[in-house]
């Protein structure tokens, strides 16, 4: 049997579980719908201008740095189940690969990007 | 069994919505979405093909694992360049860059 | 005919005789049984987070000289039950200009995004859900799912402070899952695969955390914070953000999301376990396979006991300084670390295994001990950069010296 | 017809639904959601193709990562993004049109030449992850692409931060 299905299966069952819970829940609890109760909260203060505050610029350049970093697994994890079967090029040939990475790092930091402003 | 020809349908049917968005959308972003559906409508046909004709050979899925790494490139250079350009022009609209225009 | 060792595989095959002399169809009953554990183990894994949350209450009020729990019930065990009464007889409140669709399906996500890596979690030899060939990255891939739903929850609740507070969470859990995916790579590279049974029967001849102590110490940290609990609890500082991104989550719904964070912690917790501390491994436990169940929970918990320790002994640490933590310290140190184990244990594979491990230790220390050298150098400027007058402004914002590791390096811009 | 057929045509229906909400959705937001169901059907039928390898991946890049740098971007330019005006080109009929063809073609062509109707070939008995592996790292094979890959991300990783991180952009 493909393993995938009984993941299939697990997800959906560890989705429905808590989305039962919910709906059950929703149909126990009271309901009486008032305006004040769903106004938007902000420690008593009434809420001003627009909701949709702008991402600060700085996270943007940390989510570029995670992409590049986080689509190298795509090749580590391959090559770290082999290199141990292989000759010792092999790792260092990865070793390879995480260093011209690095170096974008170093470039990152030097660059001034990393830093919190 | 689900024959061949199903995942290369499916792979056509999302490429050419992918391919609509990127010619009909305005907002820059919103192309770039539609790049992603094209690029993952080449990914289903390689892995089909891999699967189907030559799974022992594993050109199918190091094509796919390439194109993962193009596909991030291309988003973060092209976000970076819509978000500059919107800076700079106070526009998504990719109508709008004709900054190179004479 | 039913042996103590392993139960589970006998009260299956007993269900499948059962079923079977019920008449039903054998192909039919062969795929119930095979499935029917992807039904339980959901089911198992969300009962545990009822004593986990109350272990944990009173874990954390005896570290703060607290009591803790202690009206419902002897030692305040039935506290868990009498929330849940009252979270489930809660109103259901939906935030008007929220996205509803979406409000709701974000905790629905963190809980599945928490409870999916159950699926793949080796309890024992022949205790398991399955063992998919790529179980570590399965348990990154279902993880992204927890980031999902923060920034779903932030963005659907048409509140300023929950947008925010959710990009906040976002940045350090993408920060964070560098490191924590680096680390990961050095069991898989140790084990040569990526099965997690397959990881734990690897390490057999010594536990990895003594091979790699420095990739299990950055596992912890990395870890804590993508649990985002103290020091690492910056997307909750109320003083800051009220309550950071589920301030418009009630009853059920926000139940959910505090569910979801202990589960969260314990299953990092059995995570470390499997990964670090040899996971079911120990005597006996192959013949009788009950046996590694107890040793998989006993393991678990004492790496489960280091997260709640370490959360109710730290303050909270500032959104730069957690920053700098993963981008300049963590990730560097996991890069060159991943870099020297793979040359040196495939340098030394033929070498006596003891030797190999000596040695696989001592480039840990020795990557240890270079980024200790750079904390150094980094507190070192920033201290510098902190005492030194400064025109036109005061004494207004200064670093703290002490913690050289996180405190604001000096901005070494090239430009 | 059988379980595996059923199961691809929930799945492709999902995601073909899922791709045509993404190119149609007036919120941007909303569409950068249906990409990731797209992108997750996506998944489900490499799982069932046997690459669970390239399942896996796709959820932690795609979605993971991608999707979260999209929306990002989205939030940072959301401000630009409402002072726009209509979300479709003025051009979208003749698009929709060039698009069906397109689609009509691909299909007809995929449905029609030999061994569009065959079945999947027998898996080698192998690990298919250490053949990925191997290949990878061959240098009769791969090796090259691998070590290119990763001065490409390096490459993407300087431009993007060089373009993005620009703190004072020239107004």
């Amino acid at each position: 049997m493909n393993p995938w299905i009984f993941v299939g299966v697990f997800l959906l069952v560890a989705g429905a579980l808590p989305a039962f819970a919910l709906l059950f829940a929703k149909y126990l609890g009271p309901r009486r719908p008032a305006p004040i109760k769903s106004e938007t909260y902000e420690c008593g203060v009434e809420t001003h201008g627009p909701t949709w505050v702008q991402l600060k610029a700085q996270y943007y350049v940390y989510a570029l740095v995670f992409v590049v970093f986080d689509v190298e697994l795509v090749f580590l994890f391959p090559w770290a189940i082999v290199y141990a079967r292989l000759p010792l090029y092999v790792a260092l040939e990865g070793a390879l690969f995480l260093l011209i990475l690095a170096g974008g790092l170093v470039y990152v930091w030097r660059k001034g990007a990393l830093e919190w402003a | 069994m689900v024959p061949l020809s199903w995942y290369l349908v499916f792979s056509a049917a999302l490429f050419s919505l992918g391919l609509f968005g990127v010619l009909a959308r305005r907002n820059a972003v919103a192309i770039l979405l539609g790049i992603e559906l094209m690029l993952n409508a080449a990914n289903v046909n390689l892995v089909a093909f891999w699967r189907y004709m030559a799974p022992a050979r594993m050109g199918g899925q190091v094509f796919v694992v390439v194109v993962f790494a193009v596909a991030a490139a291309e988003a973060a250079v092209g976000l970076a360049l819509i978000i500059s350009f919107a800076r700079l022009r106070g526009s998504v609209d990719a109508d709008q860059a004709d900054l190179l225009r004479g | 005919m039913i042996q103590p060792g392993d139960l589970i595989a006998s009260l299956g095959s007993w269900l499948q005789r059962f079923l079977l002399s019920l008449g039903l169809a054998p192909s039919l009953v062969s795929l119930g049984v095979a499935l029917l554990p992807a039904i339980l183990l959901p089911v198992i894994s969300l009962m545990t987070a009822i004593p986990l949350i109350w272990l944990e209450r009173k874990w954390v009020a005896r570290l703060q000289d607290r009591i803790g729990p202690n009206r419902v019930g002897p030692f305040g065990v039935f506290q868990v039950f009498a929330d849940m009464v009252k979270i489930f007889t809660k109103e259901d409140l939906i935030p008007q200009g929220a996205d509803k669709i979406i409000f709701s399906l974000a905790p629905v996500l963190a809980m599945a995004g928490v409870i999916g890596v159950w699926a793949v979690l080796p309890f024992a030899a022949d205790v398991y859900g399955v063992n998919l060939n790529v179980g570590a990255l399965y348990v990154i891939a279902v993880g992204t799912f927890g980031m999902l739903a923060i920034l779903l929850a932030g963005w659907s609740s048409n509140n300023k402070y929950a947008l925010l507070g959710a990009y906040r969470a976002v940045a350090q859990l993408i920060s964070y899952e560098v490191p924590m995916v680096l680390t990961l790579l050095v069991p898989v590279m140790l084990a040569g695969s990526m099965g997690l049974n397959d990881i734990v029967r690897a390490q057999g001849n010594g536990w990895f955390v003594f091979l790699a102590p420095l990739a299990a110490i950055i596992f912890m940290i990395a870890a804590q914070a993508e649990v985002g609990r103290a020091p690492f609890d910056l997307l909750e500082a109320e003083s800051e953000l009220v309550a950071g991104f589920n301030i418009e989550y009630s009853g059920m719904k926000f139940g959910f999301f505090y569910v979801a964070e202990f589960l969260h912690s314990f299953t990092f917790g059995a995570l470390g376990a499997t990964f670090f501390l040899g996971g079911w491994l120990g005597p006996g436990s192959e013949t009788f396979p009950m046996l590694g169940v107890v040793y998989f929970l006993i393991k678990s918990f004492a790496v489960y006991f280091v997260f709640v320790w370490t959360r109710g002994t730290f303050p909270r640490i500032r959104i730069d300084q957690m920053i700098n933590l993963s981008w300049k310290l963590l990730t560097p140190a996991s890069l060159g670390l991943v870099a020297l184990i793979a040359v040196v244990h495939r340098a030394t594979q033929a070498t006596p295994p003891l030797l190999q491990a000596v040695v696989l230790l001592g480039a840990n220390l020795f990557v240890f001990f270079c980024a200790l050298l750079v904390m150094r150098s980094m507190g070192r400027m920033a201290r510098e950069r902190s005492t030194a007058p400064r025109p036109g402004s005061g004494s207004g914002k200064t670093t703290d010296p002490g913690q050289g590791a996180v405190a604001r390096p000096a901005s070494a811009s090239g430009d | 017809m059988a379980l595996a057929q059923i199961l691809f045509l929930i799945v492709a229906a999902l995601g073909v639904l899922a791709g045509l909400m993404v190119v149609t959705v007036r919120n941007l937001l909303h569409a950068a959601l249906w990409l990731i169901v797209a992108l997750f059907a996506v998944a489900v039928l490499f799982a069932m193709l046997d690459a669970g390898f390239l399942a896996v991946i796709q959820v932690v890049i795609y979605i993971g990562a991608i999707a979260i740098l999209i929306i990002f971007a989205i939030m940072l330019t959301r401000r630009e993004a409402l002072t726009a005006g209509p979300q479709d080109n003025r051009l979208w009929p003749v698009a929709g049109t060039l698009c069906a063809l397109v689609f009509l073609g691909l299909a007809w062509s995929a449905s029609n030449f030999a061994g569009a109707q065959s079945g999947p070939a027998k898996l080698p008995a192998s690990d298919a992850l250490v053949a990925l592996g191997t290949a990878l790292v061959s240098p009769d094979q791969y090796v090259v692409p691998f070590e290119v890959a990763s001065v490409l991300l390096l490459a993407a990783l300087i431009g993007s931060v060089a373009i993005a991180g620009d703190r004072n952009p020239s107004k």
